[in-house]
């Protein structure tokens, strides 16, 4: 089914093309690790991402947003699929077929951010030693004294104070150390970062802070992001393009603009009505909760795996597995959503006044 | 539950095969064959043997023949019951165990209450009187309890004993009920022997206990269904019993298996030290006169023993522990 | 909110400042002492709940807010005391001052569970691993209530019930690791409202949970409210949870109240620069660009805290010679709303 | 997923802003350094420590007396009572011994030492005596302290069943007491990094199957299986050479502990993030393993084989105590127990129990400074 949006992110200004992304997990069990089980933490995912761009990868825990990424440089060898990757206007290759000394080339352009920015610093390191070693082990520096010049370069990049590069991680509070980590992925002048729950684990005014860094870093450097993350609000911000992804699958795909305020798919929905808003105005606006618990990717239910929450599903849902379908006409910026109602549908987004309420809708 | 144990036994399985193979490279480390050495010992003795015994011998165990057929011999006999016949005793190994075994068990039996009567309570003292004086002092006793080997405080207990009482046999029982039939008297008698052994054997092992008692209880005290159970109203004391030393004292139950077998161990030295009627002595004995299969034997005991001891405390453990329930 | 009762007046002879107060908590001191030093994790705290209002906490880590709710319930952590202040709590038909209360006496005890009750963060810790969840709310009904084994049990299932659970009747026998995060959530709050307090406490109880439990959990909160009229206090650093659930909010700094009021005028007409910094930080879940303007630089360490009005390190409205000098004092801007800003005076003393 | 927005950050950036430069540039030894520094009794234990090394080091020049010289008239001599004030009720500030006059009892035929009030053995620092090689280079004939007189004999802690001077056999004993467990923790050390290691890194199929091995080995009760082991060694090896195979045997035991928490580390390790970065950073195996890997477990490491370290003194005192370890004329504090088992003379001597005060002593100190180091070795575990 995917054949058909091929060309979907206008192909030419692609700088990352996830094609059929596969990533299963076996569940095994007993004493002889027998089989039991396949958890489908990624289930045949493609997008694009395109040079210059911020794309956001967006999901509750365990929608397989974090596999993808990590699927993307390598991190964890997929199951199946490919990841085309180029530079300009050479040769797009795949990066799953590459061995390990060609990765290695490769990675110096495809570089990652974690969540969490006191697991991710080694704390027996200082930060001329955390930052310098991408460099290091790529020999882009001759002398100790060119590696303090550039680590110092991108303290300041950074907005750290240079001076600081004898200190040890724990001399820094987690807004700071996330900036570390940011400097270290932009040692080696990488063409995309990808962010993971970059900003998840700080304090608001922290996080408002390294979001736009980011976005500075971005103008600057005409960086590309892959920033993927729970929270919608602060999705809404960093990103110029959201994927939303639910049990393996991407189940809507569009300019953020355009996919908070015409949502094309129940969940999107649901998740733009649960997102807390700071304005008490808002307060007593109707909502969509929806029932149960995020899908068991170990144990998926047949045919759209959002069926049993969606409150707009009907037999067909059961039975067939949605595939991802543009919606937009040719010409404008692409959306796409999984949905077998996704046309039919008139979904609420923000800022919506009213809410349909009526089951029937559809 | 059941394919549980049924999956713990097999996994003892290949265990059992190392425990045996170390248990057949004791019995091959002497230089010479054991039936050669047995020869000898006999007729350095003025026995006469007779040719066709000694052939019977080599026969049994397959002596000439390839090594993995020897250990096979080996072992079948030793599933078989047949333990071998003993040299230095002069009698079937089996019926030497037999005798030696139970003194063995029954202070290995009053250490582990020794032990978990007065390390528990301790433990749990210390812990809820963290950095009291009384904590401090727990810790230290704790601290010189693991120090201290069990032999060397046999030996300082013996010698103590003898400067006051200026007697220096301890024994299982007074002479007199040596041979008197089980029951009441004897039992009482049994009590005012068996402490001071069990004791010194249970010494480290209390140590020990009141160690992780009291580590696993500070573990579980600032945990939060703790304070949510503090939260609801629920008294101190149960708030102390119902949940964290529930939760804290399953390790501790889990250990009860191995400290068995590591009682048993600690039992051998006092023993010796002491001069009681258990396995030790005969264990010793053996292996200084190598007499391989007694020696052997006493120790593939031993070995099953612990073997034994750690399935126990597992399926103990599942029992008392309904997250180890849910996923065995 | 002017009224100051010094500490000595003690547990007998307090009183509610106003009839229709549930609970008043004068200047709260609460601090913490280790090796390193003192930690004043909350430093004078006064706030007042009315019987069946939604109270609202908020603040980022270290600004005292868990503290404050852990104080009221005197379930501190041993290295913590309340060294100052007043928590007077209608009790039947007296007042006590919880602070002066023997945190593991009778009082104290009876109040727990019965008349204040606490929903934690993290549900699969707040419950004990081996028993079942059953037990743990029968537990506390035949603390508080002389009933059989058989009614209280009757009465967990029936509040299961009332929280969502799918099928209460199995589930009360169920451990928390077989139950799913939103089953776990929806037991947890079984767990708290089993004796029906008249005020519930809910410390951070969102956060761990994806966005759609969320929105569970916060329908559930407002459906008892509604059902039960307890009062709730919602301790949260996620300002779009305040604004959605709760009546009146605080915002705390470092241990200190920096604004207060009706939840409209406080996200409306935020006065005090840390609230505003702190609604500019967010971004907004409407159309079009907003943009976010962070505060700059980080919460001080609670063991170098700044002297004076604790913001001013990082306040763009720094005064110098005024702001480090003395602690603002809360200055009522409008009905109700509070600020402790000396952009809103209090400086006339000061040269 | 989850906003863990928690205490980390508050505490962390405690440590940031009181702390000045010093504590922001400290590296994690020095963190280590600091944190185990504030454990008195870890410090106490290792001054210790220090103590009883450098005694065994020196042990030529500490023992005044030769080890194997016996002297039969003072067969079970007691220890003497160094002395500062004499029979008159002088006071000397140099102390003094008086020599011991050997009587027999009369009706038992025991042997009875009265010290003789009338002559007076003043001690000294750096007396001259029996002659020795240090570490079988320097000769020499100066000692530590002794009698001033080279031909008397200072009874410290009294004589052995045949009147060598016990505690300049106890000095002896402790060269091999005290290197047996250092040189086993290495061997055990090197053993379970290796094995541990390949476990933890290779995973699979070899980490299970040494994880079989590991369990199966630890099944094993350990005196029986050390006993048994030793008498495989021939009686008449050199000295040496029993040594090291003892070594061996308490090794045996020792490694699979060791194996098994380095696995454990490492399993836990390569969960972390900066582990997980480097790799993406396009290190290599071999470089994470040794700037990433290593580092992060070796202070844990160190702290667990400290507390590895009386586990073998104690295996080799038990051995040598039963006889099945190193046997005389090796001296070890073992070997000098053995002496001690027969009850009688030990009631009128009990002296000879004092080897057990330093075993003790120095099981003590380990224990103490292993758990200092094992609260220290993880600087960052509060932030």
């Amino acid at each position: 089914m995917t054949d058909a949006i091929q060309p979907a992110g206008r192909g030419d200004r692609a700088i990352i093309s996830v094609r059929n992304l596969v990533k299963y997990f076996p569940i095994e069990s007993g004493l002889l690790r027998r089989q039991v089980g396949l958890v489908k933490a990624v289930d045949d995912v493609s997008f694009d991402l395109n040079d210059g761009e911020t794309l956001a990868l967006v999901g509750e825990s365990g929608c397989g947003k974090t596999t993808t990424s990590h699927c993307i440089i390598q991190a964890q060898r997929p199951t199946a699929g490919e990841v085309h990757f180029r530079i300009g206007d050479t040769r797009p290759v795949d990066l799953t077929k590459m061995e390990k000394a060609d990765l290695k080339k490769a990675r110096r352009n495809i570089r990652m951010i974690y969540q969490d920015p006191y697991s991710s610093l080694n704390p027996r390191m200082t930060l001329l030693q955390i930052i310098g070693e991408p460099l290091k082990i790529h020999g882009q520096v001759k002398s100790q004294d060119e590696l303090r010049a550039r680590v110092s370069d991108l303290l300041r990049l950074v907005r750290l104070d240079p001076s600081t590069l004898n200190r040890y991680p724990h001399a820094f509070s987690g807004g700071q150390r996330q900036r570390i980590a940011i400097a270290r992925a932009l040692s080696l002048s990488p063409k995309v970062v990808i962010a993971d729950e970059a900003v998840s684990a700080l304090d608001v005014s922290v996080q408002a802070q390294i979001l736009n860094l980011l976005k500075e870093l971005q103008r600057e450097l005409g960086l590309t992001y892959l920033f993927v993350a729970h929270n919608l609000a602060v999705v809404k911000y960093e990103a110029d393009r959201v994927a939303v992804m639910y049990a393996g699958k991407i189940v809507e795909i569009g300019e953020t603009e355009e996919l908070y305020t015409c949502p094309k798919h129940p969940y999107t929905e649901a998740l733009i009505s649960a997102a807390p808003n700071p304005d008490p105005d808002t307060k007593n606006r109707p909502r969509i909760v929806l029932t149960g618990d995020v899908a068991d990717p170990g144990n998926l239910p047949g045919g759209c795996s959002f069926h049993p929450r969606c409150r707009y599903a009907e037999d067909l849902c059961k039975q067939e597995t949605p595939p991802l379908m543009e919606l937009s006409a040719a010409g404008e910026p692409s959306h796409q959503s999984a949905c077998h109602f996704a046309d039919r549908l008139s979904l609420a987004g923000i800022g919506a006044a009213e809410l349909t309420t009526d089951r029937d809708a559809a | 539950m059941l394919i549980y144990i049924f999956r713990r036994l097999l996994v003892m399985i290949p265990v059992m095969i190392l425990i045996s193979v170390i248990g057949f490279i004791i019995i091959q480390a002497p230089p010479g064959d054991f039936v050669s050495s047995y020869i000898a010992g006999l007729e350095a003795q003025g026995d006469i043997i007779e040719p066709e015994l000694i052939d019977s011998l080599r026969a049994r165990y397959g002596l000439g023949e390839p090594v993995y057929v020897q250990y096979w011999k080996w072992v079948s006999n030793f599933v078989e019951g047949d333990l071998g016949y003993s040299m230095v005793y002069r009698e079937p190994v089996v019926d030497i165990i037999a005798q030696r075994l139970p003194s063995s068990f029954t202070i290995s039996l009053f250490s582990l209450v020794l032990v978990f009567a007065i390390g528990i309570p301790i433990g749990v003292f210390s812990a809820t009187k963290q950095y009291s004086l009384a904590d401090y002092t727990f810790t230290l006793v704790g601290f010189l309890g693991v120090a201290t080997p069990n032999f060397l405080l046999a030996l300082v207990g013996l010698w103590l004993l003898f400067v006051w009482t200026g007697n220096a046999s301890i024994g299982l029982y007074s002479p007199e009920m040596q041979n008197a039939p089980f029951g009441p008297a004897k039992f009482l008698d049994l009590l005012s022997h068996i402490w001071l052994p069990a004791l010194i054997v249970g010494t480290a092992g209390t140590a020990e206990l009141i160690r992780t008692m009291r580590a696993n209880l500070l573990d579980e005290l600032p945990k939060q269904y703790v304070t949510v159970a503090r939260a609801r109203g629920v008294k101190p004391t149960k708030l102390l019993y119902k949940y964290p030393l529930r939760i804290a004292i399953n390790p501790v139950i889990s250990t009860v298996g191995w400290l068995l077998p590591v009682l048993v161990e600690g039992e051998v030295l006092v023993s010796l030290v002491l001069g009681l009627p258990t396995i030790a002595p005969v264990l010793l004995r053996s292996l200084l006169q190598q007499d391989m299969f007694l020696a052997t034997s006493i120790i593939m005991i031993l070995g099953i023993l612990t073997l034994v001891g750690t399935l126990l405390s597992d399926i103990l453990l599942a029992i008392v522990d309904p997250r180890i329930r849910g996923s065995v | 909110m002017t009224i100051e009762s010094p500490r000595e007046t003690g547990a007998a002879v307090a009183s509610l400042p106003s009839d229709d107060l549930l609970l008043s908590v004068r200047n709260l001191r609460t601090h913490f002492f280790s090796r390193e030093g003192v930690v004043k994790a909350v430093d004078g705290v006064t706030f007042d709940v009315k019987p069946g209002e939604i109270l609202g906490i908020a603040g980022e880590s270290g600004c005292g807010k868990s503290v404050t709710s852990q104080s009221i319930l005197r379930i501190l952590p041993k290295n913590g005391k309340i060294v100052d202040g007043q928590i007077l709590f209608r009790y039947g038909d007296q007042t006590v001052d919880l602070a002066a209360e023997d945190p593991d006496g009778r009082v104290m005890r009876d109040i727990r569970g019965q008349e204040i009750a606490m929903i934690f963060q993290e549900p699969m810790t707040a419950f004990s691993p081996v028993h079942t969840i059953g037990n743990q709310i029968i537990e506390t009904i035949r603390i508080h209530q002389q009933v059989t084994k058989e009614e209280a049990h009757d009465q967990a299932v029936e509040m299961l019930r009332r929280v969502g659970m799918p099928n209460p009747a199995r589930n009360i026998d169920e451990f928390t690791f077989n139950l799913s995060g939103g089953m776990r959530q929806r037991a947890m709050v079984a767990l708290s409202l089993a004796c029906q307090p008249k005020l519930l406490i809910a410390d951070e109880p969102t956060t761990a949970v994806d966005v759609t439990i969320q929105a569970q959990m916060l329908e559930l909160l407002r459906d008892i409210q509604a059902d039960l009229g307890m009062a709730i206090i919602m301790i949260t650093h996620d300002l779009g949870v305040i604004a959605e659930l709760t009546d009146r909010v605080m915002i705390m700094y470092l241990g200190k109240e920096v604004e207060a009021g009706t939840v409209e005028n406080v996200f409306h007409r935020p006065q005090h620069p840390y609230t505003r910094g702190l609604l500019s930080s967010i971004p907004k879940m409407e159309p079009g660009r907003v943009e976010i303007e962070p505060i700059e630089g980080s919460v001080p360490s609670p063991y170098a805290m700044p002297s004076g009005c604790k913001f001013h390190t990082r306040c763009t409205e720094f005064m110098a010679g005024v702001c480090e000098k003395r602690d603002p004092p809360l200055i009522e801007v409008a009905g109700g709303h509070e600020v402790s800003c000396f952009l809103y005076g209090g400086r006339e003393d000061l040269e | 997923m989850t906003q863990t927005a928690d205490v980390r950050t508050v505490q962390t950036e405690a440590v940031a802003e009181q702390a000045d430069e010093r504590v922001l540039v400290a590296s994690q030894w020095q963190l280590v350094r600091w944190r185990f520094l504030q454990h008195k009794l870890a410090v106490i234990s290792l001054i210790v420590l220090g103590l009883f090394y450098s005694v065994a080091i020196f042990a030529e020049f500490v023992a005044p007396y030769d080890p194997t010289e016996f002297r039969e008239e003072l067969t079970l001599a007691p220890p003497h009572k160094i002395r500062f004030v004499d029979p008159e009720g002088n006071f000397h500030l140099r102390p003094f011994v008086h020599p011991f006059e050997k009587t027999l009892d009369e009706v038992t035929y025991a042997a009875i030492f009265i010290e003789d009030e009338t002559v007076m053995q003043p001690l000294g620092l750096f007396v001259k005596g029996d002659p020795y090689k240090l570490w079988g280079l320097f000769e020499s004939d100066i000692h530590l302290f002794g009698l001033q007189d080279p031909d008397a004999r200072l009874s410290l802690l009294g004589q052995d069943t045949v009147g060598r001077d016990l505690f300049t056999r106890i000095v002896y004993g402790s060269r091999i007491s005290l290197t047996i467990g250092l040189v086993g923790v290495a061997m055990s050390f090197f053993l379970g990094i290796l094995i541990g290691g390949l476990s933890g890194y290779l995973g699979g199929t070899v980490d299970m199957v040494i994880q079989r091995i590991i369990e199966s080995l630890r099944a094993l009760p350990t005196l029986p299986l050390w006993m048994a082991l030793s008498i495989a060694l021939p009686h008449d090896w050199p000295v040496v050479r029993t040594y090291f195979f003892i070594v061996i045997i308490l090794s045996t035991v020792g490694w699979t502990s060791i194996a098994r928490v380095v696995r454990g580390r490492f399993f836990a390790l390569r969960e972390e993030d900066f582990v997980g970065a480097a790799e993406l950073d396009g290190a290599s195996n071999l470089r994470v393993i040794f700037r990433y890997l290593l580092p992060s477990f070796m202070s844990y490491i160190i702290a667990r084989l400290t507390l590895a370290i009386p586990q073998m003194i104690l295996g080799e005192t038990a051995l040598s105590f039963i006889g099945l370890g190193l046997q005389p004329p090796a001296i070890s504090w073992g070997v000098l127990l053995n002496d001690a088992q027969a009850i009688r003379v030990l009631a009128l001597s009990p002296w000879l129990l004092l080897p057990t005060a330093f075993v003790v002593v120095s099981i003590l100190a380990f224990n103490f400074v292993g758990d200092g180091l094992r609260d220290a070795s993880d600087p960052y575990s509060h932030v």
